[in-house]
């Protein structure tokens, strides 16, 4: 019987090999885009300010996924990481590694629209950074910087801030392009309200992906 | 050129994802080929995305250069996330069965709730 | 250019067909992690830094931790072994034999890290077992080893002889080299090999319990009897 | 038009934030929902149409017409009836804010011109289903929701790699793009989507998940995420490159109506027998893709959600599911609610059900077509009549306020909307029920449950792959 479905299989994607046709319609809106955004980076320009109305889904799925991850976790009992094994030459370099995503989280989503990077990738990145922390030397130290810098409200709060914004950037589409057009190309307070976005998003995708593996760590326990 | 290449290499990456989760009895390694599918699917909106040309769509005052296509790019991003999101989920949902009925084999699973049906 | 992406292209194949061919899932997810990463690297030569970034940074590093939390629900199980030739042993290649292989199959399913510790003779390895500091015993265990505080889950039957007033199972018989004088081995009861269990480990009694069953039904039993005696 | 969709998911986002107060996310989300109600029929009678942002042929587009009107409708009736419902049964806030994000996804998939657009949502929409399902952490309901998500996202990404050619050949991911594709894009983007369609053998995960998931989750999929792909069929099917699929689809809804039926004949447990009858009902939509089945949508909607809900609460109180079980049991309001569900599931004449099957057998193209669907709707008449021939209990246990509220809220919505399409040819409707009837008080011993191998998670998949190979069979010797 599975012969059959793999069969299907290679009868589906063979077909669509065949069918394929690359040279069709080849579009360049490169010029169309950066023109109205006035922002280096066309590709944050696209998914902050063209199809805006995409990551604002893509936002909340991210937020939902964390939060639905941590309900269905809670079910199962917390396992115990005291005896966690440490090795000293670990954690100074787990340490410092976590110390660098902090600022490389700050140069990516900072200038996300004039240099490759953005929101979602400036927060995956601190988070692994910080979770390959808490994961080998000390996840207590680790997971404390969750309260003390209050980020659960944080979060809450940058995810409402984010459908706020992006509301007002959908409804008067004509004030926000004059406020791009203002700054100058290429310098990092030129993106009108795009670096914002980026940084929420930043915080916003931190947060999730955080709680998503703290989460996980703390049901499974550590290394 | 470099674009069509992409766009095959990822279509026989997803044939070869599809395969893995037919045959495949462990459900984390269902979701591993579901990986497979996913990654291969970003990977092709890149082809698409460098049909026209390979140079990255970070513009620096002219526009006469081969830029990439930014659309695509953009949307995958957004993609990305959502396979990772759906990833975390599949696992979340793999660890409560198997704390349920400590295996991770289908079969094993799916006697388990014959079993309990009558 | 197109040449350089064609090789990637194909390592990115094999890489993908190594995650499904791969026995356990942690080897597959190990691959996972380096398909995503040549899979970038594709992505970066396509000229989209950003997706790079992001599919590296998503799709290798927090998959690669998120998989791993998700696979450690595997449980260590210590196992402790007397080396009898053919039975299990630890050769240059790692452990061999009919008994590993019998665990190999039990724990492809449950995906288990084992940790083997060799004993010199039985009444060490009961001792251990006895304490709890190992969970499992293995090295051609006959049935009247097993004491009252150890579990014995019978997976192969056996008979045993008496040579010299000693009791030898089947296996050692095989492999004892016999001076010629020695009196001709007298069939003595039937008997089983075990697998000696301490009693407060009880999903791991279950999981092998199971193994064991499964074996039986689909015959490999006999396949692996067959190859090693 | 665009605070159709920012309310809900307001709402939603709000909830999100306050989880852990219950009381104040259940007051948002009866808000939430009843506002949505009142700003509906300002929106909803002139057809608008929004560039997102004015980026035209670039950005995203949303329109609204008489397409999408019937399901706009339905979504604000269920979401109103469940949050109701649900008032008793203590869910915390997290559960409001999901329902209240679904009800927002919902209302822009009605509404959006854009395909990746609807990818993103109809994924965020099956995410929050995913997490739905296994809300209350069973095993079982674990693994229902395990073999939807990896099929569902399989498809999904078949979509993807659909919309990746219909973006190589037109250079956007407009829908009209979809005019002037090629049929390989057209069956994949079909195929993608119909795993969440509840179709026979393409989504075979349907039974598992919506007879294990919880007594307000259940409608919620049964109603609403079912007619996700019914209505992104019938508005493919006005493109060209998707002429091909209209009577593909004639072929495979009269075969998943009429087994789905069967099926449903032979199932004891009550919220399995109402899953099979979604796949059959999505069968009789999907007969002829225009504005008849879209109008089943909206009354199929209604009445599964007035039976699940009355279906989920009666287990909870008895225990059981089976409801052979349930004789005697009843009490006399449930009971009610129960027969009036079943009627308009039969399609009694002067409920909602019977005016849209009515229309849909009437508009039918070819006679045996008809047939079919003439023995389809017996099949379902024989299947309800077990539940319509249960005993009540003499003495009559009180129910829950807010459960009478919301059944009267759907039954009133049965009855307005039978007795205003009232059309005399729907007498005819009274053969399949009699000899429903007939047939049922005849062979009511000889009925065994069916094996459901064919539900395992490897079958499934193969199944679904298999229909995709016969679909892009069919498209290619069609054109």
């Amino acid at each position: 019987m599975k012969v059959l479905g793999v069969i299907a299989a290679i009868a589906i994607f063979f077909v669509v090999l065949v069918s394929i046709d690359t040279d069709k319609s080849i579009a360049d809106p490169v010029k169309a885009i950066v023109e109205r955004t006035n922002v280096p980076n066309s590709v944050t320009a696209v998914y902050l300010e063209t199809r805006l109305y995409d990551t604002v889904f893509e936002v909340i799925v991210f937020s939902i996924t964390a939060i639905g991850v941590a309900t269905l976790l809670g079910s199962l009992a917390r396992a115990p990481h005291e005896n966690q094994s440490v090795f000293h030459s670990v954690t100074v370099y787990s340490g410092g590694l976590a110390a660098l995503s902090i600022t490389l989280f700050l140069y990516v989503v900072l200038n996300g629209h004039v240099s490759p990077g953005g929101g979602f990738v400036g927060g995956v990145v601190l988070a692994t950074g910080v979770v390959t922390y808490g994961l080998t030397s000390d996840f207590k130290r680790a997971s404390s910087h969750y309260d003390r810098l209050r980020i659960k409200q944080l979060e809450s709060a940058s995810l409402l801030v984010i459908f706020a914004l992006s509301t007002l950037i959908m409804l008067f589409p004509g004030m926000h392009s004059r406020l791009l057009a203002s700054g100058t190309f290429g310098s990092t307070l030129s993106g009108g309200l795009i670096p914002i976005l980026n940084i929420l998003v930043g915080i916003k995708v931190y947060a999730g992906a955080w709680k998503m593996s703290g989460e996980f760590i703390s049901r499974r326990g550590t290394l | 050129m470099t674009g069509s290449i992409v766009i095959y290499f990822s279509i026989m990456g997803m044939l070869a994802g599809t395969i893995g989760m037919i045959l495949s009895k462990n459900i984390i390694k269902k979701i591993l080929s579901l990986g497979i599918v996913e990654t291969s699917i970003n990977m092709m909106y890149t082809g698409i995305s460098s049909r026209g040309g390979i140079i990255p769509p970070i513009v620096s005052g002219d526009f006469s250069l081969s830029y990439a296509d930014p659309i695509p790019q953009a949307v995958i991003i957004t993609g990305i996330v959502i396979s990772f999101a759906l990833l975390c989920l599949s696992l979340v949902l793999a660890i409560i069965i198997y704390n349920n009925y400590h295996t991770m084999d289908v079969e094993t699973i799916e006697r388990n709730f014959e079993r309990e049906e009558e | 250019m197109s040449f350089v992406m064609a090789i990637a292209g194909t390592l990115y194949l094999i890489s993908a067909v190594i995650v499904i061919v791969s026995r356990t899932s942690f080897q597959g997810v190990i691959w996972f992690g380096i398909m995503g990463s040549i899979s970038s690297l594709i992505m970066l030569m396509a000229g989209a830094p950003d997706v790079a970034m992001t599919q590296f940074a998503v799709g290798v590093a927090l998959v690669l931790i998120v998989y791993i939390m998700a696979l450690r629900k595997q449980r260590r199980v210590r196992m402790g072994y007397i080396s009898v030739p053919s039975m299990i042993e630890n050769t240059q290649s790692g452990l061999r034999g009919l008994e590993w292989e019998v665990l190999q199959h039990i724990d492809e399913k449950e995906g288990y890290h084992v940790e083997a510790i060799g004993f010199g003779t039985k009444e060490e390895g009961m001792k251990a077992v006895v304490n709890h500091s190992i969970d499992l015993l293995c090295g051609a265990l006959t049935e009247d080893d097993v004491s009252r505080e150890t579990k014995g889950l019978p997976y192969l039957e056996t008979s045993i002889f008496l040579c010299e007033d000693e009791k030898i199972d089947f296996v050692r018989l095989k492999h004892k080299t016999r001076s010629a004088t020695s009196p001709e081995p007298v069939f003595h009861k039937k008997s089983n090999y075990v697998l000696v269990v301490s009693r407060n480990s009880e999903d791991l009694i279950r999981d092998l319990l199971e193994g064991i069953q499964d074996l039986h039904e689909s015959g490999k039993i006999k396949e692996i009897v067959g190859r090693y005696l | 038009m665009i605070t159709l969709i920012l309310i809900p998911v307001l709402g939603g986002i709000v909830c999100l934030a306050f989880k852990n107060r219950q009381r104040l996310c259940m007051t948002i989300a009866l808000a939430t929902t009843i506002t949505n109600g009142i700003i509906l029929p300002f929106q909803i009678f002139r057809v608008v149409e929004i560039n997102v942002g004015e980026w035209g042929n670039l950005g995203i587009r949303l329109a609204i017409d008489d397409f999408a009107m019937p399901f706009l409708l339905s979504t604000f009736f269920v979401m109103l009836a469940i949050t109701i419902n649900s008032i008793r049964k203590q869910y915390d806030g997290f559960f409001y804010s999901l329902v209240l994000i679904l009800f927002g996804t919902l209302n822009s998939i009605f509404l959006s011109r854009d395909l990746f657009n609807i990818f993103v949502t109809v994924e965020l929409a099956s995410i929050i289903s995913f997490i739905l399902i296994s809300y209350e952490k069973k095993a079982r309901q674990a693994w229902a929701s395990l073999k939807y998500l990896l099929l569902s996202s399989l498809g999904l990404n078949l979509y993807l790699l659909g919309i990746g050619m219909v973006y190589m050949e037109t250079g956007s991911f407009a829908m009209e793009g979809l005019n002037s594709v090629s049929t390989v894009a057209s069956v994949l983007i079909f195929g993608g989507l119909a795993v969440k369609s509840g179709i026979l053998l393409f989504s075979m995960w349907l039974p598992d998940a919506h007879s294990s998931a919880p007594i307000h989750v259940s409608p919620i999929l049964s109603a609403l995420i079912v007619k996700i792909d019914v209505y992104l069929s019938i508005r493919f099917v006005t493109f060209d490159s998707f002429l091909w699929l209209k009577d593909f689809y004639i072929s495979i809804g009269l075969f998943s109506a009429i087994v789905g039926a069967y099926m449903a004949l032979n199932s004891l447990n009550a919220k399995r027998l109402l899953a099979y009858s979604t796949m059959s009902q999505v069968g009789f939509m999907m007969v002829n893709c225009d504005k008849s089945s879209s109008w089943h949508g909206f009354s199929h909607a209604i009445f599964k959600t007035l039976l699940f809900l009355v279906v989920g609460n009666i287990s909870y109180r008895l225990g059981t599911k089976k409801y052979d079980e349930w004789n005697g049991r009843l009490s006399k309001w449930e009971y009610t609610f129960l027969l009036i569900g079943s009627l308009a599931m039969i399609g009694f004449p002067l409920t909602s059900g019977c005016v849209t099957k009515e229309i849909i057998i009437h508009g039918s193209c070819c006679p045996w077509v008809r047939g079919g669907l003439y023995l389809a709707s017996t099949a379902t008449a024989v299947s309800f009549c077990r539940l319509i021939f249960l005993r009540p209990s003499k003495e009559s246990t009180a129910m829950p306020v807010t459960h009478t509220l919301s059944y009267l809220l759907l039954t009133g919505v049965i009855f307005v909307h039978g007795i205003l399409g009232f059309e005399l040819y729907e007498l005819e409707a009274l053969i399949p029920v009699s000899v429903g009837i007939l047939i049922y008080v005849l062979t009511k011993r000889y009925l065994k449950p069916l094996p459901n191998k064919i539900e395992k998670l490897d079958l499934s998949l193969i199944a679904y792959l298999l229909m995709i190979t016969l679909s892009l069979g069919v498209a290619l010797l069609a054109t």
